[in-house]
């Protein structure tokens, strides 16, 4: 089974990469960059789990839930 | 099938593929073509620097490991303990992707030193890039290059938790698309425990350890031995990406096994991979290797034979394991949760045969993938001195503001950009780091201190390189001289254009000589080292680079000495002549914008006087501090001398001053602050042992100048004949330790 | 005192730290590989720096799932003294066991060099015998050490007398100059509301002798020394 | 506009965080985990930009060409 987790740092926390970024696109010469935010895609290819299962993952794992929110695809 | 066109893509010549027909007796597979064509690559088989290699100075009364029989030299330490060091380089990868090219090039020196049975201890790297200044796309380019290398080198050393403690970084357009990026790295030892990386024992069995194999950096030895052109950037093969946390198990698992006394033979896979490394362990020790590549652990599954052959996986290693003793062998390996495999054993009948299940898809006597590999004497284009600089054509630049041009020309200014980035202290050995003219460490486990240090003024080397090379081998003496070190051995590492233009050849051939008779001169063998040999940028060959990486002894902790001026009312001297050679110095290059002249001469003998009567003075606790004369000469070693060793990171340096007087040189100011004359270092001493140390001075025959005194008030200034010369510090510091961050803040 | 320095694979402050300890003649200090499942014999426990599992997720995300962590736990809640050090300190964090995270370093880059840090309070047993506003100086070397919290964590950290350490100038000013990381209010190093978890990013542990450059690291041993020993009068 | 650029590591090359995360799913109890790689999810909001402007971006900026493929989906 295939799943995508998307994590994203939640919006009161720092994103430096992501200021950086931003600051990188307006000097590529992009008017009017109102926010760039990093956060990490994970590809899982596993032989079994269930959805509850993946959800445990992304909480207990794949995220820290005090700085970041997750989203969770399946599949197949 | 084995088409000419095959043949050339895989670089090897025609006489070179009739060789392999007439060795094999029969056409080679294409598998069989490959491991031919990296064994006898440049990277692999030196064919066209080993007969120069042979001129090295090997041969001590300290060296245990020869350079050239295995990974890495081995020095006898004293009370039973050994080091192993070496350099190497990473250059065309890290051209490629700076991050990833980098961290692998310190993956691989801290192998090298595993291997041979070695903890790794500390690292240094000495990089080139093109010039970084301005706004230029070029500039941009080598922002970003010189970034990525820097990070990629923090990334791996901090992670393994191997502490950077030195190292050096010139920026010249000679570099532009073409950066050296030469990693260093010491490990401690046991005499009776350096492993070996030979094949002994028929019927012994062959362990793969470490990362699956996947396609990276496919015939990257190949590809290192080759120009970076356009399509070279287009054909390249999978990015080698570097785990430092895998090689943080590997080199846990490896000093384990090697403790069980199991491990007959270990080396580590890196250029050519499984290849390079059954072909090399079967060679030494005189025996043949039999392997299935089925076993290999993989990424993929569909992973070819030749790939799985010539794969430059990084974090692997070979080891060979007394029959019988495999349980124990295996116990360390799921310890470490590391993947493993048993490949296959060691055979009697001197080849390296390959299979693939029940299929041979390669079966060549070792020695001819070593032993047989071609050597060439190429053609050396004939030399002649460059003319010495006509001192008519230099208009006379304002030395007030040349001081502080140079001090923040990116070449001389302040390396804190670089080194905060890297993990200094890790390990709990490091007494004096990055910021003084040598690099000191504890040995804790065998209670002694080494000093480590690398070098190459290009500039020289691009005008002069025998004199060039003398003088790498010189200054590296020297900066260990100031550290209170006596020089134990070297390493070097040969970075030149394509050995096929004879100005390279002659320039690399030049470079062996000097640095050969530095070595003598100092009377230290070369333990090991590495070439690199086609580094040529879009627009010619690369300024010949022979980097020298020394490391000394210490004899005690109160023979540590730094840089840095200590209390003011101390005296300054110099030790050596004020000097007068301008040619191939940096301001010649800084202000002026010209690279050219006759280069510093070195007199060699004269040149270790000098140190000896420095530590001299150093044993008997008369120095306050040391500090060489390089770059930017004596007014740039002035200064620094005054900038005090900056500790913390929130806080200011401590600033000193120093009153000079020259006395009555006749000289033109800017030749007599800024000449580059070699053999000249400045120390200072507590004035109530003037008496003392003058007489020892005067006792050595040798050239020496009291030039003045250390000042409370941070203002250096310098008295020539009538004229006086008076700086800031507080101002020359700030053009020195701002330069480089303000420069990689416009980054992007 | 007894110590166990824990060993996870990708440590690699665990020597450092074993050194340490060890060159208090009063302490008797053992490593504790990871795959242990118990640390009933000792008085301290100390998570060493390094980069466990290559701290590839977040730092310190996949050590906390170590067999050996059901025991920091335990020994936690039994009022054992634990203390993680950089690497260790996003270990505890990533466990709950201390509030917060530590986040990539605001300039992006890799910070190590000296660093001076101010002792906020002697309320602790790690900081028992250090006067408040004291200056230590401490080694420095991470590239996840901006530390993070809620606007309530904070609140709860403040109003609690949790931050142990800040980073500050030679001075004692805790300006933003002084914060290598951009950490919060220059927060270095926190305890927990029971005050027997201590977590900071500088490396006390590389500051044991003056040939090191600095013996400050000391004087958290030597207070937790003392505090030892005014738990057994 | 808001846009979300998906870049993961090319298959060829070795992601060690998502080979360290498969290992720790599998120590948390996961059977079967076949592979997980690890990418960046990066979410540009931007005042305008055309199509063919952010495709530059991903790969002169956000993207590494030589290693990474990005995927682009453009919101609004
Ligand atoms: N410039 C050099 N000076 C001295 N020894 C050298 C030099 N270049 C290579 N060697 C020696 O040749 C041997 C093989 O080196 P190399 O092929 O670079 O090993 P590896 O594949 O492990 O990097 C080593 O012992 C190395 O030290
Ligand atoms: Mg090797």
């Amino acid at each position: 089974m295939k799943a995508r987790v998307t994590i994203m740092p939640q919006a009161a926390v720092l994103d430096p990469a992501g200021v950086a970024t931003a600051d990188a696109l307006k000097h590529l010469g992009f008017e009017g960059v109102r926010s760039v935010r990093i956060g990490k895609s994970i590809e899982l290819d596993l032989e079994h789990a269930t959805e509850e299962e993946l959800h445990q993952a992304c909480r207990d794992l794949l995220s820290n839930p005090i700085m970041e929110d997750y989203h969770l695809e399946i599949f197949s | 099938m084995i088409t000419p066109d095959s043949i050339s893509q895989h670089g090897l010549s025609m006489e070179e593929y009739e060789k392999i027909l007439s060795l094999l007796g029969r056409q080679p597979s294409i598998e069989e073509l490959g491991v031919f064509s990296v064994m006898w690559s440049e990277h692999c088989s030196y064919k066209n620097s080993r007969l120069e290699l042979k001129k090295f100075p090997t041969d001590g009364p300290k060296v245990l490991v020869k350079a050239g029989e295995e990974n890495a030299g081995v020095l006898d330490l004293g009370d039973g303990w050994a080091i192993a060091f070496k350099i190497e380089s990473h250059n065309h990868p890290s051209a490629l992707e700076p991050f990833q090219g980098a961290a692998t090039g310190v993956g691989g020196i801290i192998r090298d030193i595993f291997t041979m049975g070695a903890r790794p201890l500390f690292l240094m790297n000495s990089l080139r890039f093109g010039s970084i200044t301005g706004n230029s796309q070029r500039a941009a380019e080598n922002r970003r290059l010189f970034a990525g290398v820097v990070a990629g080198i923090g990334h791996y050393g901090n992670s393994i938790g191997i502490p950077t403690i030195g190292g050096e970084i010139y920026f010249d357009e000679s570099y532009h698309g073409n950066p050296l990026v030469n990693a260093f790295s010491l490990g401690v030892l046991k005499q009776d425990q350096i492993a070996r990386g030979a094949a002994r024992g028929v019927g012994n069995l062959i362990f793969y350890v470490g990362a699956q194999t996947g396609r990276d950096g496919l015939a990257g030895a190949a590809f290192a031995s080759r120009e970076l052109t356009e399509e070279s950037k287009a054909d390249r093969p999978a990015v080698q990406v570097g785990d430092p946390f895998r090689e943080k198990l590997l080199l846990e698992a490896c000093l384990e096994l090697l403790a069980t006394g199991s491990v007959v033979g270990i080396q580590d896979m890196g250029a050519a991979g499984l290849t390079c490394s059954t072909a090399e362990t079967a060679s030494r020790g005189g025996t043949g290797v039999d392997i299935d590549l089925e076993l290999v652990p993989k990424r993929s599954d569909d992973l070819t034979s030749y790939e799985l052959l010539l794969s430059e996986s990084q974090e692997r290693m070979l080891v060979i394991v007394e029959e019988g003793k495999e349980a124990s062998i295996e116990r360390i390996f799921k310890k470490w949760e590391l993947p493993y495999a048993f490949l296959g054993r060691v055979t009697g009948d001197g080849k390296m045969k390959v299979r693939r299940g029940s299929q041979v898809v390669v079966d060549i006597p070792a020695e001819a993938l070593t032993q047989e590999a071609p050597l060439y004497r190429r053609e050396a284009a004939s030399w002649k001195p460059p003319a010495p600089l006509d001192l008519q054509t230099v208009p006379l630049a304002d030395p007030l503001l040349v001081l502080h041009e140079l001090l923040s020309y990116p070449s001389i200014a302040c390396k804190r950009w670089v080194w905060s980035q890297y993990d200094q202290t890790v390990g709990n050995g490091t007494v004096v780091s990055a910021g003084s003219d040598a690099a000191v460490f504890y040995v804790r486990e065998a209670n002694k201190f080494l000093a480590a240090t690398s070098d190459c003024n290009a500039i020289y080397c691009s005008l002069d390189p025998y004199e060039g090379a003398k003088i790498a081998v010189a200054e590296a003496a020297r900066n260990l001289a100031c550290s209170g070190a006596l020089p134990l051995g070297a390493t070097d590492n040969l970075n030149f254009g394509n050995p096929y233009k004879p100005v390279s050849f002659f320039q690399l051939r030049a470079a062996i000589e000097g640095i050969a008779e530095g070595c003598r001169a100092f009377d230290i063998p070369v333990t090991g080292g590495n070439v690199s040999l086609y580094n040529e940028s879009p627009l010619s060959s690369i300024d010949p680079t022979p980097t020298v990486a020394l490391v000394g002894f210490i004899q005690s902790p109160e023979e540590i000495t730094l840089q840095h001026f200590r209390e003011p009312g101390d005296i300054i001297f110099l030790l050596g002549a004020i000097g007068s050679e301008l040619g191939g110095s940096h301001y010649l290059l800084v202000s002026h914008k010209r690279k050219e002249g006759l280069p510093p001469r070195v007199d060699l003998g004269h040149e270790k006087a000098i140190h000896d009567q420095l530590r001299l003075l150093v044993r008997l606790g008369l120095v306050r501090s040391a500090h060489d004369c390089a770059e930017g000469g004596l007014a740039v070693a002035l200064a620094e001398s005054c900038f005090g060793s900056s500790r913390a990171l929130s806080e200011a340096a401590e600033l000193l001053g120093a009153t000079i007087d020259l006395g009555n040189e006749d000289l033109r100011p800017d030749v007599a602050l800024f000449n580059e004359s070699q053999s000249r270092l400045l120390f200072s001493i507590s004035p109530h042992t003037l008496t003392q140390v003058e007489e020892h001075l005067i006792a050595s025959g040798l050239p020496f100048t009291r030039l003045g005194v250390v000042t409370r008030e941070p203002k250096l200034s310098i008295q020539l004949k009538e004229k006086k010369y008076q700086w800031s510090t507080g101002a020359l510091y700030q053009s020195w330790s701002t330069s480089l961050a303000t420069i990689m803040k416009d980054q992007e | 005192m007894r110590a166990a320095v824990l060993q996870f694979p990708g440590s690699n402050g665990d020597y450092d730290a074993l050194m340490a300890l060890r060159s208090f003649p009063e302490i008797s200090a053992q490593l504790i590989w990871h795959q242990e499942s118990s640390l009933d014999t000792y008085d301290l426990i100390l998570l060493p720096g390094g980069f466990s599992y290559g701290d590839y997720l977040r730092s310190g995300a996949i050590a906390r799932f170590s067999p050996i962590m059901q025991a920091v736990r335990r020994a936690a809640e039994e009022g054992k003294w634990i203390l993680g050090i950089c690497n260790g300190f996003q270990i505890l964090c990533e466990a709950g066991l201390l509030p917060g995270v530590l986040l990539r370093n605001r300039h992006l880059l890799f910070c190590a060099g000296e660093q001076i840090v101010r002792v906020e309070t002697s309320n602790t047993p790690f900081t028992k015998t250090i006067s408040p506003k004291s200056l230590l100086r401490l080694p420095i070397a991470h590239g996840e050490g901006c530390y993070f919290a809620s606007k309530e964590t904070l609140k709860e950290l403040l109003t609690n007398d949790q931050v142990l350490l800040r980073y500050a100038t030679a001075q004692g000013m805790t300006t933003s100059e002084a914060n290598p990381n951009g950490s919060l209010e220059n927060i270095a190093g926190i305890c927990n509301k029971e005050r027997n978890i201590f977590g900071l990013m500088p490396h006390p542990e590389r500051a044991f002798e003056e040939l090191l450059g600095s013996r400050d690291g000391r004087k958290i041993i030597e207070s937790l020394l003392a505090s030892l020993h005014g738990l057994i009068q």
